[in-house]
């Protein structure tokens, strides 16, 4: 065994910023190496190219990927990340645009930019890292925490139906429609691999373990343990059809790709118009 | 260069195309819609883009977006979506992200009367965005000042990195003036590319404070920051660094007020100005009647109309007043930026004249209700 | 020196339109500085339209877009005419379109009134409503000489598509060349 | 904290597991998820306190990255 | 024949406000009379109260029914709507609460509040005119242009995949889902009558003619020719399926009631979780 | 009446309760959230309602929909929220509706620090809503002025029919303090529904301005109108019925200035007050023991604390700065509100102490700044 | 503005078409959705100009009321 | 009079509850002024906490909430102590928790240090390390004197509920009366 001191994804990270601000055992972190592996795969087979990913990030602990990758990267206000990364997806179209953020950051009050990012194809990848919980600020219900649970703001359960992302997305326009788990890195990774090589809009909801906050909430703080407890919810699928994709807490959810088409995106729209009109 | 008789919002969006304007994301509110609808007809033809949102929050992180990919970009807007950008602008503060906001006033609060005019946002713009750091205000008065004022609102964002607010209002929207129009060769357009260059041949701005831009796609790895950071882009939740950076980007405003402060000043004809009148925006029409009225019974008026609204270089405020008695600010608003001149005039008498007009105000109500204190 | 004109009418009588071929070709084809305000009422379609066009050789003077004493003024349609009365000097030159304005209710003013039923006669001779502006802009034209009819052709030219160059152009001549 | 890490072993296994110490934080889900359960907590602490792991039998290791693709710290890998 | 002073409706209507606002041959009057008599049905049915009706109305003409009904009536900025009527529900739950706006005003600038009540399955009434178009500032693209329409702020045509509702509605978690038209007033007044009978979230997308800015774009101005225009593209069904919810200018409009069931609403939920701390 | 040592965040929750807080929405944000979580274990208990709503616009919408209700409705926030929120505080000042806000300041611009503190969002809390129309800022300096300010800006809010912002700071937050709580019954508690009583029975509040308010569910009529509108709540977009609106708004607000301004003044044992430091929030905290420095010296030091920040009554002002020779104004920001003062105090050197600090400010550094002045 | 209409007939038909006619914006909408097409334009405008709707033949009306339901104005119903 | 005090641990080591119960037993159950504030690093879990309790009987004298001063102070972990330490008069009563601070490190400093292994006598007396922080209250109290006892217990049971009672009560009085 050997102890080092470079990690072979330290290439894409920015070092000087590690340790994490991450909890112990916070699986945010397995969510970013995944998708680090899938970036590093399409840049060695020459699909992609490194100075052509932007990461836009918002507020938010899911969000601080963006603060830790090595490409250009740009942090914002909660819940702003998608009309940010929009704009420059259109001044950039050779870019690949990579929105990564948390459920509250993205589904709260960042419903309306998903919403009609969603509707419009926007040719954008769409991570939200789904704890089910607003971390950052301490354990309130976000629109994914299941139903009747505690949290510091429903202190006697939550009274909402928690939202179903798959379905959202797969209702609205979006080329591309998976959900992964933290605990499944191998197929998370093959997940982003594929959803970094497609047009219009690639949305990846990710199952994740925040043990010091939802943890607490559901009396179960140990990392390890929240890990499996996480783990042992998943079932995999290869291709998991809309109805599989309930969220249920209690009865666990299917990981795989829900939708893979390829309509034309917006940019593909816009560049049409605007060809016609400019001539080139 | 070419003379067009052309309403205050087109002159702003003729004014943003000569600047360079690569891409406009907004969301349509009376009365700014029409730069909105011209640009949508105008900018695709020279390569760029204009972009309706679903709102506009989306706009103004749309156009913070953009601008990071080193594209000049704008929005429009009034009242209730002005309000809606303000957390936008805070970030576009801290990220010193350079862009333009036009903003052009209606009667509020609320939706009040759509169509109409006040001046009741000054302080908005200002000072309406959590962080306490204002930033430029230009205020126009007449078409040929939107379009100049907005040349500058591109320029000053450019080489300061800063949101610029160019603030408009109803009356001004829809006022028709014989412009000078400058195409590209014929001003001085500036963008953050060439700020390098301003730096080292010298010039008149204050450069100091202001860091280089590195944009998206530039290398690979830019990184921006909304929390508090260092030099480096590194979050440092510390006093020290919270100090360096708020007056940094305090004094990279204030130390340019020489150049940023305009104003005319109107004597029509008098030798001496004993009674001054400070006023601003599409007021400014009914102050000049009003004045000459008021001199046709010799009282030494003139009028000192304010083209920037921050920041004030004082001095000329000093300059200017020395030997005046009596200064009178006419706004339409209850009296809000008479308060910013108090505070910087202090040995004279500042008389506040308020007139609420939702169209131009009545140069006889000016004359009347200055006469009371004559 | 400084000359005030009012035009007035309905949304889509094209009193907008008068006012901006006027403004320009004072701005392009004359030394005057020129300005002016459009004001229209708020949000009903169809309602109320008004602009100000004020002339002078010196820009200082022009500093209020609306008049106060106009020397010229058109109304299209009665509505508010008695509102604006009072800004408009005694021999004013005013021009009335007949088609909605009952003459009688013009006995109180003390105005030199030209008129004629513009819109009817638009009507008849181009087929459409929609040129009557344009009749006027060329009588105010022919009975003030404020500008050089060629002028005002090629403004024509410049701003409207070419499609609607002819029946414009046409109607604008239409009360200067009629003997 | 780059510079702090040191070398414990180097034994010619098929497949070295490399140990970033300094990141690690002590989360132990390498030790859970490796399926041949040969990754412990060590005895001494990194510098911020945490017990990072060690293998026991470095041999037994299948390469399944397992441990690498499941720390969310960057701070172990196979070689 | 008779000319008269009083309409059978007007003891709805703030009558001192007619004329209303609204253009020669818009429908959006049509959308509010077919909704007074299903008010008018349900109280002479005893089955509602005129004081424990309230509506809540944004910014855009269509929002405007909600200036000209006599019931309590609260106006807000345009596109917030929802969560004002939300509180207003959650403190008077005997009311029934009926949200009115146009598509930009609840689709556009209100789409996040959209989305959670949805998802909340919110015990309201919502009712969007869809005419397609920003009325009310001229004529700006909304979510719902059909694709490549001129409109003001897309002169080129509009590059954007128009929001089926009905789809968005049903994915979401509504327990009322239907699509009616201007141009078919009995129908809709059917649907209105049914929806004001649910508990939970009740969603009602109108199509109305706007002959003065939609029409202008689309070069059919005249009321009658837009009205026709619009009608002959609607085709009624009984029971229509997601999948003929289609929403497609040039194939035209299937309206019906596309989803009835009766899950439990927020309020539901909310009151089980107080009650059983409140113990009444 | 009971004791108790608890947090300036507490202390307004349980103050919210007191004051009779029906409904409480919400978005998580720090340092706030702890107000929030507070009421959310304690409302429902007693048949109130608190709510998370998906952002904050919601959640000022819900406030203004629960206040309509006759309810009475709070938020609270820091920075950021408050932004999002400016747009529905310009409805809640057009339709005159009731409700607080509790705005905890942290430090800025953008996400800046969010668990520390500033005071740079004094302007926005004043000025930072279309309309142009100020609203009652309270700012407490300790938990026990939260309670009582908290207690105030629900009367305040419920009397003239006005949002109230309470502006309390990161610092506050988390100091605690001996706080005396009162319950319902022991501390005057007003509704909307007292106010005719109120009227009837005379009282120091000038109520001409303030028109009765009926809620959903008092009949079947009310009409709620956010554009301009005559007394009946019909739209009328007229100069008159515009000028009607404003100055009556405005009025509302001011005319009760001697009823709304609180300050307290802190002479520390001396006779006489040479030298003044005005100050509020947090920054008091450090202001007090600079004195205690400064005063060693005898250089006759005293404090003139605010508790309101608008309406200001400027009779208190001169009152109390008749004999003083110089006037400090110390504050932890780039040096905002000094501009306010400045525009009220015009003969006096008011001198700028602006201190940025993530804590609360060292005394020894204010000692030193002051110093360099005397 | 209430106050300003004018009974026009009376005739004994099985349907009574009572119009407001102050209220009538002459879309004409009315008119083109009458099965029977027994409406029709006035001669006579009302005080904000439009021609609203008067009936040809009364008698032929079928009380469908689909005048009355499609009226945008509140300007048109049965009795 | 006025007296200071500094707590000073990590995040999870109860300093605050420490500060909350002392600070609320000197409000309710003495006539003094008590004021005091909170501090914790930004959003890192378990970093640095730290507690500035100020008593007074004048109310004027308290203003400042920070202890510039300290008569009290206790420590919980190292990592603030040498930044505090300033605020530290000589001669004041200091409690250390040993199982975190090597006692040799103390040194340095002017204090009159009162020391045990509190977490680790709490692990082993209480089975937990959770409430160590009230035998450091106790132990604080038996030495200061500034609070009674019985008071403290009151407050305890007041403020937590009712299953933590017994442990915390029993962990607060071991050092009291630990002969
Ligand atoms: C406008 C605004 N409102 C609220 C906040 C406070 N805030 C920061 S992160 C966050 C939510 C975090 O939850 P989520 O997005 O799920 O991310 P996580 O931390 O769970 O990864 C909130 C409410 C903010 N920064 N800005
Ligand atoms: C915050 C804000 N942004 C923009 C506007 C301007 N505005 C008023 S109505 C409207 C849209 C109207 O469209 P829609 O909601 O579809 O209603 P319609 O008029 O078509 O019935 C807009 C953008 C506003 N009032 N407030
Ligand atoms: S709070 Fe939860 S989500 Fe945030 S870093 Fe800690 S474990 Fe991860
Ligand atoms: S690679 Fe697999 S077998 Fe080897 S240590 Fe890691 S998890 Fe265990
Ligand atoms: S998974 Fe990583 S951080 Fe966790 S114990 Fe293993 S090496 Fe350490
Ligand atoms: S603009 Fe369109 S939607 Fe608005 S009132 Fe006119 S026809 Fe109706
Ligand atoms: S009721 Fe039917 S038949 Fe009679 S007039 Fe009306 S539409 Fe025609
Ligand atoms: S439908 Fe109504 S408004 Fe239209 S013409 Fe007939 S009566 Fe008049
Ligand atoms: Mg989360
Ligand atoms: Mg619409």
């Amino acid at each position: 065994m050997a102890v080092a001191v470079e990690h072979p994804l330290d290439k894409y990270v920015r070092t000087e910023k590690l340790p994490t601000l991450w909890c112990p055992g916070c699986t945010i972190g397995i969510v970013m190496t995944s998708l680090l592996r899938a970036i590093d795969q399409r840049i060695r087979e020459g699909l992609l190219r490194r100075d052509q990913i932007t990461f836009v990030g918002g507020i938010g602990c899911s969000a601080r990927i963006a603060m830790y990758v090595r490409f250009d990267s740009v942090r914002t206000a909660h819940g702003r990340t998608i009309p940010l990364a929009t704009a420059i997806k259109i001044l950039r179209p050779e870019h690949k645009v990579i929105v990564v953020g948390g459920d509250g950051d993205i589904c709260a009050i960042g419903g309306n930019h998903l919403l009609h990012a969603l509707r419009r194809n926007m040719d954008l990848m769409i991570i939200i890292v789904n704890n089910m919980i607003y971390g950052m600020t301490g354990g309130q219900v976000s629109p994914t925490t299941p139903l009747k649970l505690y949290t510091t703001t429903t202190p006697y359960g939550n009274p909402e139906k928690p939202l179903n992302i798959i379905r959202l997305a797969c209702s609205l326009g979006a080329n591309f429609v998976a959900r992964g788990s933290a605990t499944h890195p191998h197929i998370l990774q093959q997940i982003f691999y594929k959803a970094l090589g497609k047009r219009g809009l690639a949305l990846i909801e990710v199952l994740s373990s925040c043990p010091e906050i939802f943890g607490r909430h559901i009396g179960i703080t140990d990392p390890v343990k929240s890990f499996m407890t996480l783990r042992d919810k998943i079932k995999v699928k290869n291709n998991p059809s809309l109805d599989e994709s309930e969220y249920d807490w209690e009865k666990g959810f299917v990981i795989g790709v829900y939708l893979d088409k390829d309509d034309p995106g917006y940019i593909d729209n816009l560049s049409l118009l605007y060809k016609s009109l400019r001539g080139f | 260069m070419r003379i067009d008789y052309i309403s205050g919002n087109r002159a702003i969006a003729e004014a943003a195309i000569a600047s360079g304007l690569k891409f406009f994301a907004g969301y349509p509110i009376t009365p700014s819609s029409d730069i909105f609808e011209y640009l949508a007809e105008e900018l695709p033809r020279r390569g760029g883009y204009v972009i309706q949102f679903e709102d506009e929050l989306a706009s103004i992180y749309a156009v913070i977006g953009a601008s990071w990919t080193c594209s000049k970009a704008m929005t429009a807007t009034s009242g209730p979506g002005f309000s809606l950008m303000v957390e936008g602008i805070s970030i576009a503060v801290m990220t010193e992200t350079p862009l333009v906001i036009a903003y052009i006033m209606r009667a509020g609060p609320a939706t009040g009367v759509p169509t109409k005019t006040g001046q009741y946002d000054v302080f908005q713009a200002e000072y309406g965005f959590h962080g306490g750091l204002p930033i430029p205000v230009f205020a126009p008065s007449n078409p040929q000042e939107a379009y100049d004022l907005t040349i500058k609102a591109f320029n000053t964002s450019e080489i300061l990195r800063t949101p610029v607010v160019l603030l408009s209002d109803a009356s001004i929207a829809n006022m028709f003036g014989k412009v000078l129009i400058r195409e590209a060769g014929e001003i001085e357009i500036i963008d953050r590319r060439s700020i390098e260059i301003l730096r080292k041949k010298g010039c008149e701005w204050s450069l100091d404070d202001v860091y280089e831009m590195k944009c998206v796609g530039d290398g690979y790895d830019i990184y921006v920051e909304t929390l508090t950071h260092d030099e480096k882009n590194i979050y440092r939740p510390t006093t020290d660094v919270q100090r360096r950076l708020m007056w940094r980007l305090y004094r990279k405003i204030i130390n340019n007020r020489e150049v940023l402060f305009e104003y005319s000043f109107h004597n029509y004809g008098n030798k001496r100005c004993r009674n001054m009148i400070i006023t601003y925006g599409s007021t400014f029409s009914s102050v000049s009647e009003a004045v000459r009225e008021l001199n046709k019974n010799e009282e030494d008026f003139c009028v000192f109309k304010l083209k920037t609204l921050y920041p004030i270089n004082e001095k000329i405020f000093y300059e200017k007043t020395r030997d005046v008695d009596k200064i009178f600010v006419v706004e339409n608003n209850v009296g809000l930026y008479v308060k910013e001149i108090r505070s910087i005039l202090r040995d004279k008498d500042v008389i506040s004249i308020s007139v609420i007009d939702l169209e131009y105000p009545d140069p006889d109500e000016i004359v009347e209700r200055v006469r009371e204190w004559l | 020196m400084r000359i005030e004109i009012i035009l007035s009418g309905r949304g889509g009588q094209g009193i907008l339109m008068l006012g901006r071929i006027l403004g320009k070709t004072l701005a392009r084809y004359t030394s005057y500085y020129v300005a002016g305000s459009e004001t229209y009422a708020t949000e009903v379609r169809g309602g109320d339209s008004r602009v100000d066009i004020i002339i002078s050789d010196n820009e200082d003077e022009i500093g209020y877009v609306r008049a106060r004493n106009a020397d010229i003024a058109v109304f299209m349609y009665p509505s508010l005419m008695k509102n604006l009365s009072r800004y408009i000097k005694r021999k004013a030159k005013v021009f009335i379109d007949t088609t909605f304005i009952d003459i009688d209710s013009l006995r109180e003013y003390d105005w030199t009134i030209i008129s004629e039923p513009y819109t009817q006669i638009s009507e008849r001779i181009f087929g459409t409503s929609r040129v009557a502006n344009m009749m006027i802009l060329g009588h105010l034209i022919k009975e003030t000489k404020i500008v050089d009819p060629e002028a005002v052709e090629r403004v024509i030219r410049e701003e409207m598509p070419s499609k609607w160059h002819d029946i414009n152009i046409r109607s604008f001549r239409y009360m200067i060349d009629r003997k | 904290m780059e510079k702090r890490s040191l070398q414990i072993s180097m034994a010619r296994a098929r497949h070295k597991i490399v140990v970033i110490s300094e990141r690690c934080k002590e989360c132990g889900i390498c030790i859970t998820v490796c399926p041949v359960k040969i990754l412990d907590k060590s005895s001494l602490r990194n510098s911020r306190g945490f017990r990072y792991p060690v293998a026991s039998d470095e041999n037994r290791c299948i390469g399944c990255r397992l441990c690498e693709y499941s720390c969310p710290d960057l701070a172990i890998y196979i070689l």
